[in-house]
């Protein structure tokens, strides 16, 4: 059991940038042909990074590049614990302490488009913050467990309890993932007011840290997703990964067919979902644990 | 300095094609104000007039700005033909309008994709630069260029489209205007560009008047005046209504431009039933001498040539005012009071064109 | 073996060009021309950006900002000058605001003709900037292992 | 309040047909015939008048009676046409292929076989070449 | 008030600000102002062009080299860069542009570029 | 021990008259000195030799407790004198009303009402040990700074003002008797008293500089908490007139009785309502938040000193007290709802301001928030996860009152956008903060812990919507907490383009705020073990089970986070320290002038940039929100109320 959970995470630290990467790779691919261009090789995102890390090293504040190491290391921190079966609230607070590394990173420089953007990525974790508790209080509620081990081990899929909390996710996801209508703070493209926002003054190897713990961050979201649909049966994991895919697709079309919101909206919005969906899923959990 | 951030924005930034620099105090993201400047563009083409003859200034003209490149030039032609008493053939002047109508639909397609990138809608951006690479095709095939076309001269045009071709074009719109229906309709009703676009950056009639708001900008406001009505070229021919939009905001500018891509089609399907045979330009003889005003409506609005000759080969003054620089006093006001999010939207809906304001 | 070159990330900066050029850059990233074929995207930063992609001549106002956004790319890094305005000027040269092609203030890798440039010349021109750029990047490893 | 994600329809559409973009430089280009890419000259036909030089707005054409040349810095045209217009031999055209970009800004020089006095009549031998391949470097 | 030609008047200094207000109470809308120094002439002209609907009218006032000309700025705020314009490129002295960039508009090397030094 | 505990009572408010009478401000530092050295020593010791005995709660007697009923019988009428007096002559009448009606009922059931029980007057457990520490270690610090801070306050800043600083000092010391009285009494009659001591004394301390703000302030201070009296004079009459007894441990043992003695079980929570009114308006929950607002017209010691060891601590562990007897009723419902709501609304307030205090405020108001809620709930969780915020929050908060009081002395600013690259003006200064910051909201400090047991413990609650309200709070209420915290962390954090100068910050003031940071991380690495030998048996001893409340894995998690928090980025920092990089400007879009703080700007001068945070005042600022939470807890409170009394009756 232990050498399981071991096993998992030593999997997560190993694969996890590969296997997103490569997701990602397809994203642009996917994204490109709905646009009607062929798009780059899905090897892109790797080439990319591969290139961040070759490039020469500038910048406009050394404590810059240790927060971001540190940032790099808190998410793969979560992750591990996340993987290895742990709490998964504690999963959801290591990764805010883990965004607040980044934050501080990126107003470190004292640059206006880095600061503009961190204001709205604060915005974004407030937005996402809440429902991400509450997917920890769904689970909790659900299965009686904030352990991701434990969660696991149960004989119907979360997901048949906790249908408005995915729904919450789901949606918050697309903030997390820095996809239209919500990527106000970074966006994949830079065409946007305020640059690169976040990781503006980023260069070079700090721009691939930051990718990397992306992608490290994406996994453990995309992780949760799967939880919903795990249990204890194997065929479950067939499910999870279906969902997961389904779930990715549905954040590249959303991303295709939106406009960037502001984020008065967005926070409106996300917070208005959680309180709608997840909201009254709990109320209704709880009325029926009595 | 309190909980107002003073920070700059631009002259390089990707969401504005063209250099242009805003100085912004914001609270929060509130812009409370919004002092632009000009002048990274500046070249100072208009004292070119010094240094070259009148005929090749035709060829500066077309390069005042690569967008509406065909009305520059032909601005300026009109003007020189006006002093010089020149009369355009007649074929001539459907020609330029049917390129005419052809630059505002190109460039309006080109305005609707940098508009959806300004707000983030990429696939949008991506599919209306489709659209129009159709109408660059035609260009090219019928000028020879795809943005710069050379083809206007004093006293007409150097190139004909033979009927077929015109025939072929005619066909081609009909088939996009399909396609430009569906992409536009986007704009229109989508919720979250609405959320984008509904109410933000007003100018009132008023103001579009105090400010000297020209062209769509001044449409969207409810002001009905566009050039064309004046009947250069060969508009007086032709039947259409000014499109005009009373919501005053971007929404606003937004739906008078895409109205007028459909005008532009019809504009051109009836000019290709008009067009008559004749000869495409006059030879002209002689030296300018006198004054000319000619005002064309560009895509961006009502353009100013001002023409001077003194009788040389070399014009005493060769001025152009064009849309984007009359906008800039009501792009200030609309900033005041929008969001950061909205500058680049704002900024993009006077649809600017700073290398013509800075010639 | 190095893939740097399958990621040349761009940076366009408008100079004193009459747009002309700059909607043919833009055209090259849409669906048409497509150049994120060849791992091409459009950052707006300079510190993200691998080649410098300057249409229009510099004049007194512009020469400061190109310089410093050139400064703020990090090695290696590629200039390409994008239509006759950037390559000499072009038709505005005698203007007096005008202080000549690109060259003028910083070094230019590959010089894009054309006024306009079309679609067509920018990807040639990109293509041989990638190559250039590989070269640079073998260049500065090799400077590196050698300090 | 608008429509939910309208475009959906229009990006699934395009992500299961073919995509627009071109194949260019893995396929080259076939320009329209009225391109304007890049000035020619007959050198047979030119007589050195200088004209093209003097009209050239930007001042891309340099003409040398003594050296009889004709010189051209490609870098520096911009395909207006103006030149083609006014050479009174009508010895100039403007063809499609474009300038191939480079490292430098070269120029491209034809001598001109023209004798001042007597009319040339030599018959064309090589021109042809310039026609198909744009430019080559000069040193 | 002198028609030269169609739709172009001349005006003179003292008419120039009555023209204005005139024209700014009856919601016209000012299209430009035109600065020009012919050489022949020796002096500048200056051309207010205003339009309401499709009317159109253009005043023009005669400014000797050393003259100053009062600002509209204050009634027409988008007069302001024109203005400036006038004063940076062709040395036009103009009085209390309401905001005056000080040659600042266009940062541009040359002084005046439109008149020749041994002009002004 | 009973020596001790009277020494520990009495000794302070004896020693308070020492500063008040000597003028001469070297020889007053000195004795303020000493005094705090001895009440810290005094209560360490007596914390300590409880804790070697045993740690077995005890009941006790001080010696002349007859002698001591009356006095406190003739200072309750003294106070009540002086606030109407002061009331008076502050031409606020209306407010001596409420402490005339309280106290005149009081000493009526005393001197006329039946005969009560007799018991011992004093009590020390595990809850009392906690909070003689909190009293005795941050509350003394914050005297030592005091000495200061003041002088630098009159000498060099507010020359206007008149010099009061012998009063001001004499005030700490009665705050610290009162406090120490508080918690140790059985007697809700001396609870009562020690009670109002600390309302009149942080109303005198609201007004101490006597402009007009701070006396307006200063009533508001008043009224409000003497409102909260009269809950506990209620609680008295109730006791004396239905049960014939006003002890305190006793009224809560009826309550939990009654649960399941079928006994009317309404009427035995009325005095407990009572109860937890009274604590929630001195722990400044909405609707009462305003007086610890306006509280911060006071000079800053005693600010820390009323948000972090006294006054609001007084509320809190009144409901900790109490909190067993909350458990899954309508009182507990209420104290738990105010505190969810308040913990959620005060944190979007303190988004919306940029003055340093200002967020401080809001910030004890949101955390005291939490710990209501906790208590409100009644589990072992929450109060394990109570007493730990509590602890928590005493320290952080006195050390960031301590800090913004010196950054203020020091540049002239407490506006948090002023506080721009703090790190590298005065980095002594920036690092307190952070590390203060750090305590407040961090994984796996405080918050985190204590929203984990909170979290838990309020799924688990049985009410429905109470539950469902109270994690939706709690989820939405962590976001906005992180928000502001973030914001602020990351002004210190930025580059700073200003001259050094120099840190005008006194040695005592900085050796107060080094034992805070010491305490600081001691109490996080020595959190598994505060858990397990002081948690356990106080919740054993309220609960009479001992369950691990947080299981051993994921206390090594958070130990884990927790290093890492730490160690991680130090790791980085030496790691990446001899990284070779090229300096370069930061991007401005080509308008940077050279310097990362100037950019060319649209006339075409240098122009110096200026961040700043987000403060989103048309969502969450203070015009906006303060009047709606008022209502809305206002609400909550008077319906529970009715529900509880109108049940009883
Ligand atoms: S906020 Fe107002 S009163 Fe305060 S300093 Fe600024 S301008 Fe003065
Ligand atoms: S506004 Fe000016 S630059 Fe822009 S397209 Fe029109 S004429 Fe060209
Ligand atoms: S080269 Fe031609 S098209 Fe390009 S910017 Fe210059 S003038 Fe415009
Ligand atoms: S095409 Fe125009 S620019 Fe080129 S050489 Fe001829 S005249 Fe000169
Ligand atoms: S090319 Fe034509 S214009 Fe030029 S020199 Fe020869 S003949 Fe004259
Ligand atoms: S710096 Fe602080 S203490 Fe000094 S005068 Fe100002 S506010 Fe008062
Ligand atoms: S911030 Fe504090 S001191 Fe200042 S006005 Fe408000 S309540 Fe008074
Ligand atoms: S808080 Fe402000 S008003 Fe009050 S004493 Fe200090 S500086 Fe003066």
């Amino acid at each position: 059991m232990v050498t399981e959970r071991i096993i998992s995470a030593v999997l997560y630290v190993l694969l996890a940038p590969f296997v997103i990467g490569l997701l990602d790779g397809f994203d642009r691919k996917i994204s490109a042909r709905m646009q009607g261009r062929r798009g780059p090789s899905v090897l892109q995102p790797f080439f990319d990074l591969k290139k961040l890390f070759e490039k020469e090293f500038l910048t406009a504040n050394k404590a810059q590049l240790f927060m971001i190491r540190s940032y790099l290391v808190f998410i793969v921190l979560s992750g591990v614990l996340f993987f290895g079966g742990f709490d998964i609230l504690l999963v959801v607070f290591s990764l805010s302490t883990a965004a607040m590394f980044l934050i501080l990173a990126s107003t470190s420089t004292h640059s206006p488009y880095s600061a503009q953007g961190t204001h709205r990525e604060l915005v974004q974790i407030m937005s996402c913050e809440p429902m991400e508790l509450l997917v920890a209080v769904g689970f909790y509620l659900a299965i009686g467990t904030f352990n991701v081990n434990e969660i696991v081990k149960t004989s119907i899929s979360p997901i048949a309890f906790l249908p408005g909390f995915f729904v919450g996710f789901v949606f918050i996801l697309t903030i997390k993932f820095r996809k239209s209508p919500f990527d106000i703070a970074t966006s994949h493209h830079a065409h946007q007011e305020v640059i690169k926002g976040v990781t503006s003054e980023m260069v070079g190897k700090e721009y691939g840290m930051v990718t990397l713990a992306e992608w490290y961050e994406n996994a453990i979201l995309l992780g949760i997703v799967g939880l919903f649909f795990l249990n204890s049966n194997p065929v479950s994991i067939v499910g999870a990964i279906i969902a997961i895919l389904v779930v990715w697709f549905l954040e590249i079309l959303i991303d295709n067919t939106s406009a960037r919101v502001k984020w008065q909206l967005m926070l409106k919005l996300a917070w208005g979902v959680t309180i709608v969906a997840a909201g009254m899923n709990l109320l209704l959990l709880e009325i029926i644990r009595g | 300095m309190g909980k107002r951030s003073i920070v700059p924005y631009g002259p390089q930034h990707p969401v504005l094609p063209e250099p242009i620099h805003l100085d912004l105090v914001l609270e929060d993201e509130k812009v409370l104000a919004a002092i632009p400047s000009i002048g990274f563009i500046h070249r100072g083409l208009e004292s070119l007039t010094s240094k070259k003859d009148f005929n090749e200034m035709v060829y500066v003209a077309e390069r005042i700005c690569g967008i509406c490149s065909y009305m520059h030039g032909m601005g300026y032609c009109m003007a020189l033909e006006d002093i010089m008493n020149v009369e355009v053939p007649r074929r001539a002047d459907y020609l330029r309008t049917i390129w005419c109508e052809m630059s505002r639909l190109h460039s309006h397609l080109l305005w609707l994709g940098l508009l959806a990138d300004g707000f983030g809608f990429e696939s949008l951006f991506m599919h209306s630069w489709r659209l129009r690479e159709n109408i660059l095709d035609m260009f090219e095939a019928s000028t020879g260029g795809r943005v710069i076309f050379s083809v206007n001269t004093i006293g007409g045009v150097l190139k004909d489209m033979p009927n077929d071709m015109l025939k072929e074009f005619v066909k081609k719109l009909d088939d996009m205007e399909k396609e430009i229906r569906e992409t536009t309709s986007i704009f229109l009703n989508d919720y979250t560009v609405k959320s984008r676009l509904v109410g933000v950056g007003i100018l009132t009639g008023e103001d579009a008047i105090r400010r000297g708001a020209v062209g769509p900008m001044m449409r969207a406001s409810g002001i009905s005046v566009d050039m064309r009505k004046n009947g250069y070229a060969a508009y007086n021919d032709i039947d259409f209504d000014v499109i005009t939009s009373n919501n005053c905001d971007s929404y606003a500018r937004c739906e008078v431009r895409i109205g007028e891509i459909f005008q532009s089609i019809d504009i051109i399907r009836q000019a290709v039933a008009k067009i008559p045979d004749t000869e495409i330009n006059t030879k002209v003889t002689g030296m300018p001498n006198g004054e000319s005003i000619i005002r064309v409506e560009q895509p961006r609005g009502e353009a100013f040539y001002h023409v001077r000759a003194n009788g040389t080969k070399f014009l005493d003054r060769f001025r152009v005012r064009t849309p984007t620089f009359a906008n800039i006093p009501a792009l200030t006001q609309t900033l005041q009071g929008c969001q950061y999010g909205d500058v680049p939207l704002l900024v993009l809906t006077i649809d600017p064109c700073i290398s013509c304001t800075e010639r | 073996m190095s893939t740097i070159h399958k990621s040349p990330w761009l940076l366009h900066y408008d100079g004193s060009s009459c747009n002309g050029c700059d909607i043919e850059v833009l055209a090259c990233t849409t669906p048409v021309y497509d150049v994120e074929r060849f791992g091409v995207i459009n950052t707006g930063n300079p510190m993200h950006a691998d080649i410098f992609l300057i249409t229009g001549g510099i004049n007194s106002q512009n020469e400061a900002v190109v310089k410093q956004i050139y400064e703020q790319m990090p090695q290696p890094k590629v200039v390409i000058a994008v239509g006759t305005c950037a390559c000499t000027g072009g038709i505005f040269k005698e203007c007096y605001n005008i202080k000549g092609g690109a060259d003028t203030v910083i070094p230019v890798d590959i010089y894009v003709p054309g006024c306009a440039a079309r679609p067509e010349s920018i990807i040639d021109g990109v293509v041989k900037g990638v190559a250039l750029f590989q070269e640079k990047a073998a260049a500065l490893k090799a400077s590196e292992k050698a300090n | 309040m608008g429509q939910f994600l309208p475009f959906t329809k229009q990006v699934l559409k395009n992500l299961f047909s073919e995509p627009a973009t071109t194949q260019y430089p893995f396929v080259p280009k076939e320009y329209p015939e009225r391109t304007r890419g890049h000035v020619d000259i007959n050198k047979d036909q030119c007589i050195l008048c200088g004209m093209c030089m003097r009209s050239c707005p930007p001042g891309a054409i340099k003409v040398d009676r003594a050296g009889k040349t004709w010189t051209i810095n490609r870098f520096d045209c911009i395909q207006c046409g103006y030149c083609v217009e006014k050479c009174p031999k009508k010895c100039l055209s403007i063809t499609p292929g474009y300038q191939e970009p480079g490292p430098e800004k070269f120029t491209y020089s034809v001598e001109v076989p023209y004798e001042p006095p007597k009319p040339a009549a030599k018959p064309a031998a090589a021109p042809a070449a310039n026609a198909a391949a744009p430019a080559q470097p000069q040193a | 008030m002198q028609e030269i030609k169609k739709d172009m008047y001349l005006i003179d200094k003292a008419e120039l600000l009555q023209v204005i207000m005139e024209k700014k109470n009856a919601l016209w809308r000012l299209c430009q102002i035109c600065c020009s120094f012919p050489k022949a002439e020796n002096h500048y002209e200056v051309t207010y062009s205003f339009a309401n609907g499709y009317d159109f009218a253009n005043y023009r006032l005669i400014v000797e080299k050393d003259e100053d000309v009062p600002s509209i700025s204050r009634v027409y705020k988008s007069a302001i860069y024109y203005e400036n314009e006038m004063h940076e490129l062709w040395g036009l002295n103009v009085e209390n542009i309401k905001v005056d960039l000080h040659d600042k508009l266009y940062r541009i090397d040359v002084e005046t570029p439109f008149i020749e030094k041994e002009d002004k | 021990m009973e020596m001790l505990v009277t020494a520990l009572i009495c000794l302070p408010f004896l020693w308070a008259i020492l500063p008040a009478v000597i003028h001469n401000s070297k020889c007053r530092a000195f004795f303020v000195y000493l005094g705090c050295g001895i009440v810290i020593a005094l209560s360490v010791f007596t914390a300590v030799k409880w804790y070697l005995a045993g740690g077995q709660a005890m009941d006790f007697d001080l010696p002349y407790k007859e002698a001591f009923d009356h006095v406190i019988l003739v200072g309750d009428i003294f106070l009540m004198c002086l606030i109407t007096y002061l009331s008076f002559k502050y031409k606020k009448g209306v407010i001596s009303l409420l402490a005339i009606v309280q106290t005149v009922l009081v000493a009526a059931l005393e001197l006329f009402g039946p005969k009560v029980k007799e018991l011992p007057a004093l009590h020390f457990d595990w809850l009392t040990f906690v909070m003689i520490l909190i009293i005795g270690v941050v509350g003394s610090l914050i005297g030592i700074y005091a000495v200061g801070y003041m002088h630098g306050y009159h000498i060099h800043h507010h020359k206007e003002l008149t010099d009061r600083r012998s009063f001001f000092l004499a005030m700490i010391f009665v705050f610290f008797g009162a406090m120490f009285g508080l918690v140790f009494s059985q007697s809700l009659i001396w609870l009562y008293f020690f009670w109002e001591i600390t309302s009149v004394t942080s109303f005198l301390l609201i007004g101490y500089t006597r402009t007009d703000e701070a006396i307006n302030n200063s009533f508001k201070a008043l009224w409000m908490n003497l409102l909260g009296g009269c809950g506990i004079a209620a609680a008295i009459a109730i006791g004396v007139l239905l049960y014939q007894n006003v002890n305190l441990y006793d009224m809560i043992k009826i309550a939990i009785l009654s649960k399941y003695m079928g006994i009317s079980t309404t009427l035995c929570l009325v005095p407990i309502a009572c109860l937890a009114f009274a604590a929630l308006t001195k722990s400044a929950q909405f609707p009462f938040s305003g007086w610890l607002l306006g509280a911060m017209v006071a000079p800053t010691p005693s600010s820390a000193l009323l948000h972090s060891a006294t006054m609001v601590k007084a509320g809190v562990y009144l409901l900790i007290r109490i909190s067993v007897a909350m458990a899954d009723n309508y009182v507990g419902n209420m104290v738990a709802l105010v505190g969810g709501f308040t913990f959620l609304a005060a944190s979007c307030l303190a988004i919306s301001v940029s003055d340093g205090k200002k967020v401080l405020a809001y910030s004890t108001i949101s955390n005291l928030g939490l710990i209501v809620a906790c208590t409100g709930c009644g589990y072992e969780e929450t109060i394990w996860a109570a007493v730990f915020l509590v602890i928590f929050h005493a320290v952080s908060k006195s050390m960031l009152f301590q800090c913004v009081g010196a950054i203020e002395n020091t540049t002239g600013s407490r506006d948090v956008e002023d506080m721009q690259g703090l790190i590298s003006l005065f980095p002594k200064l920036a690092v307190v903060l952070m590390i203060g910051i750090a305590g407040m909201f961090l994984a796996p400090f405080g918050m985190l812990i204590s929203k984990w047991a909170a979290l838990k413990a309020f799924i688990d609650t049985t009410s429905v919507y109470v539950s469902t309200l109270m994690v939706l709070f709690i989820c939405f209420g962590s976001a906005t907490t992180m928000f502001y915290w973030t914001k602020w962390l990351s002004k210190i954090l930025g580059a700073s383009g200003k001259e050094k100068s120099r840190d005008l910050t006194k040695k005592n003031e900085y050796i107060s705020m080094f034992f805070h940071a010491i305490m600081m991380v001691a109490l996080i690495l020595g959190f598994p073990w505060l858990s397990s030998h002081v948690l356990k048996p106080m919740s054993n001893e309220m609960f009479g089970t001992d369950v691990q409340v947080i299981s051993y894995q994921n206390i090594i998690i958070m130990i884990v986070l927790l290093v890492g928090v730490f160690v991680i980025p130090a790791i980085n920092y030496v790691l990446t320290k001899n990284t070779k990089a090229k300096q370069v400007i930061t991007y401005m879009g080509g308008a940077n002038c050279g310097d990362n703080f100037n950019f060319v700007s649209s006339t075409g001068d240098p122009k110096e940039m200026h961040i700043s945070n987000f403060y989103m005042e048309d969502i969450m600022g203070e015009k906006k929100l303060f009047t709606p939470a008022i209502m809305v807890s206002t609400v909550i409170i008077i319906v529970y109320m009715i529900i509880v009394i109108g049940g009883a009756f």
